[in-house]
């Protein structure tokens, strides 16, 4: 199965969680926020959040800004 | 301060500490699998509080999701609402803006509204239930300082919530300028981070907010055509046998 | 700082000190039997170094005068010496004040010359030996701050001794301006005595000093016409399933 | 015999020195400075400057000034 | 050229010609049955084109009722169309104006609109499809001329439809400036008509249009830091035994 | 208008024509036998009125001797006395200045002296007996316009004598805003002859000149910190049935 | 019968026509516009028109205007 | 006999006047002015200055300037 993970095209497990696409990261949870498919999901949500294919995920954290 | 622009997390943090902001904006961005260093732990260690930004947002309902991933991540209600009219002068779309507004104060945020200097859209902002807004000086990055002060003296004038000058400020007189017109604060960004010594300017900014509040309530004298004598001219010596007086 | 306009020793010592300057102008002027207090007392109290003035001459023979009774009197080689044209303008004849300069910096003084913003009379006064040129802002006492900022620029440029904003001064804003423009040191008088609160307005000088000589020195930004992002573009997040982009 | 003290005509006795006239004052000689006919008269000379009829004396001290 | 402001309709008549306008503003009040002479018949004989305006407006609903009264009473499409915040300020309101030029356009008419200085919503009105954007460069009868030129400049610069200066000049060199600016038109009404002689600054008015419209096409000299001679120093005589040259 | 930098006599002649001005400025350089054409023959073919400059002259002794030179050549006692202090600003020097015009003034010439913009000097040069004073707004050919219209006004404002307003002007809002602070006329060269189109930047020149002539005494409306309506609201019709009123 | 005309009660014959009410004015109808409830009345309708009592009736002409 | 004109180093027969010099530049006389040693000569006084050895002359005319 496949997802798009902040714009790029990733194969993921059937079944796949949010949480296990954040932690494939290896970056932690910690000051990260996730969208699906341009709607927020809380972080309390991501372990039980079950992505399906083609999938927009937005994992994103604090950058630099004005 | 604004965190934008800074060559190095190094950098940054010289920068903040030098000028004792309470508060440090910063913006989403997608996680950087490469990058070393985390700008939360700086600002963490610091010990400012997080402003985060809409930055890049052109439409409302981005800026209203951005803000909302924003509260996710960050764990706070603050949210500096950035809703940009185009890419080249970077200006806020005012009735985009409006409307993101509008969605983030009903849901629960303390917004702080970038706007342009314009006193009516500012001033439906606060009607709206901003807990501040943030008029610019001219356009981000610019340095062109405070193009229009009369507009920021209105904008005072009528504010009922605190007013922040945001954009625009290029050196410390700037920032001084902003607090004796009135303003409650002064957001700073590219011109301390892009300065070539980001802490030493950082610092001017703080020595030119404290300059500026206090001149804004000093009482400064007025403006006048002529000139007033600093020294009286009663007592002063007859030092010539020719009265020559004044012409 | 400049002790004219004060309306009590207690109010001008209270901004003496708030204002951290290390020197304070005085005038000469007949001896008043029935005044009370001593300026001398308040000012030798706050330790300041004495720097007389020659404020209400018209001709360099009266200022040159001056100047000998203040060394006298004041134990100091140092002048500010002012020779002005009128009564309306205070503004300073340039003839008659190189005249004056030429007499005391032969007389063995340390010159410190008000002058008006001209380039020119400026470096002249400095290839006299002047030890430092004082050019005004705007006429004393008007508060119109600092109206040629071009002048001052090209003095500072080409400057072979210090150079000391003087006159015109009304808000923090204009002192850290001057700094900005690479003066030296500012010297305030009416700004602070007159200001409704001179002990308040001393310290926002005091910062607006430190502010500009920072920000002089930091390395400011270049003033752009268009926008400069200080948030990047790079990593931001797609948040909308139609791409609005820019327009 | 009469001087102008600052301005003001004032009766000296016959042969007074500025020095008389200073003290006069009863301001003491600290921060002071004297000229008589618009020629400085240093501090060191005060007591052997004999006044003359008609001289005009200034006798000056620290005023606030900007 | 607005028509509002004049003492009385000789005056205004006189001012119009000196003008040399080709468009007036009418605003549309209720009939007053006591007055004398009628504006119309003075528009008529002068031969200017009507433009009628909405002062007066606050919302969209009243500013679109009375563009189509004005449609009714005076035969034209054309409406200048102002909806303003405030009553201290007379501000445009840039939500209630971009509402309104919408149903406006969509209903046929010219819609020359109102506006702040922002260049976002300038363009927005631009892309609703309105005949003429009118930035104004300080509020209506302020006198302060052009408060941000940079603002009017980044209007032109991405104006897809006419650009006309309204609101705010004074004297003529702010017409002037306006051309320069790249403006098409000013508008001027109280700069004019409560001058204290209405027809002289109406000649100077048209004088000012005319060489800042010449000006802007005839490609000035850039701005310099240092002095460029006008006088070149080759062939210059030796008038001097000893060659002095320059400091 | 100045005569220095055209790029030809031809484009000299179509600005000079089209700037309707009544006077030249030459310089006098040594004669160059390869030169086509004649500027002499061009100006009487104009029929403009001739005013030999000093340009380039460092000392009142080369000016004078200048003068007296131009008067031979000419057939002419006006003279534009220019005595400048340094190659880089070009700005006056006031003492060779001063010094200078004392003697051709008593030597019979008709002086108008290019000065800066201090009024001492300004009214010195005007007891001293000369014709005009010709204070700068901006260094020579900078086109940075008026720099400080505060001291222009103080130099109008104590004139016995006319004031022209020369050096610096850059375009056409310049040359207007010159005549509102009541100058009585206005030189400009380089930013007509080095402008890309000299003959419509001169036509522009003309235009502003009377433009800022005629608004200068028509006597314009006041700057006022809030606006002032130009439609009155006596008579403004009811169109809402709620009454919305102004927040 | 009475109508609001410009912010006046005025009493009108029952039936009145809002052309009536216009001409009443003595001032003609050129140049002239007119809102009934505010609504907009075209001038060619005018005399079709048959005001209510209570109707709001605006009758507005050119005015100096910036 | 040599003559410094308009900077440059000139032959002259012996007693050439100012004038001749003049000439000597064939574009008339109108508009020109002239000066030797520093001092003015009038146009007058041309045809009767006789040139020394070493004279510096300069000879002038308009040309443009501001």
């Amino acid at each position: 199965m496949n997802v798009v993970v902040n714009g790029e095209s990733t194969g993921v497990v059937l079944g796949a969680t949010l949480g296990v696409v954040v932690d494939g990261l290896g970056r932690g949870r910690r000051g990260f926020a996730a969208a699906v498919n341009e709607e927020v999901v809380p972080a309390s949500c991501w372990d039980t959040t079950v992505l399906t294919d083609d999938d927009r995920v937005e994992i994103l954290t604090a950058a630099q800004g004005g | 301060m604004g965190t934008g622009g800074a060559t190095s997390l190094d950098a940054l943090e010289a920068a903040l500490r030098a000028s004792g902001t309470a508060v440090a904006t910063v913006a989403l961005r997608r996680v950087d699998v490469d990058s070393r260093g985390s700008l939360l732990d700086v600002l963490t260690r610091v010990g400012v509080r997080l402003l985060p930004n809409t930055a890049g947002c052109f439409t409302a309902r981005e800026a209203v999701l951005t803000a909302q991933l924003a509260r996710e991540a960050f764990n706070t209600d603050w949210i500096k609402l950035e809703v940009i009219g185009d890419d080249v002068t970077l200006l806020p779309d005012p009735v985009e803006l409006l409307d993101a507004a509008e969605t983030l104060v009903d849901d629960g945020f303390a917004v702080l509204a970038y706007t342009n200097d314009d006193p009516v859209t500012a001033r439906r902002l606060a009607q709206l239930g901003c807990a501040a807004v943030m008029p610019l000086g001219s356009p981000i990055g610019s340095g062109l300082g405070i193009r229009n002060p009369h507009n920021i003296a209105l904008i005072v004038e009528q504010a009922s919530v605190p007013v922040v000058l945001d954009a625009g400020i290029g050196t410390a007189s700037d920032a001084a300028l902003a607090m004796e017109l009135g303003c409650d604060a002064v957001l700073v960004a590219s011109a301390v981070t892009r300065a070539q010594d980001p802490a030493r300017m950082a610092a001017a900014m703080r020595h030119a907010v404290e300059a500026g509040y206090h001149a804004r309530h000093a009482g400064r004298i007025p403006r006048r055509w002529h000139a007033v004598r600093s020294t009286p001219q009663q007592g002063a010596p007859k030092l010539t046998t020719i009265d020559l007086g004044a012409p």
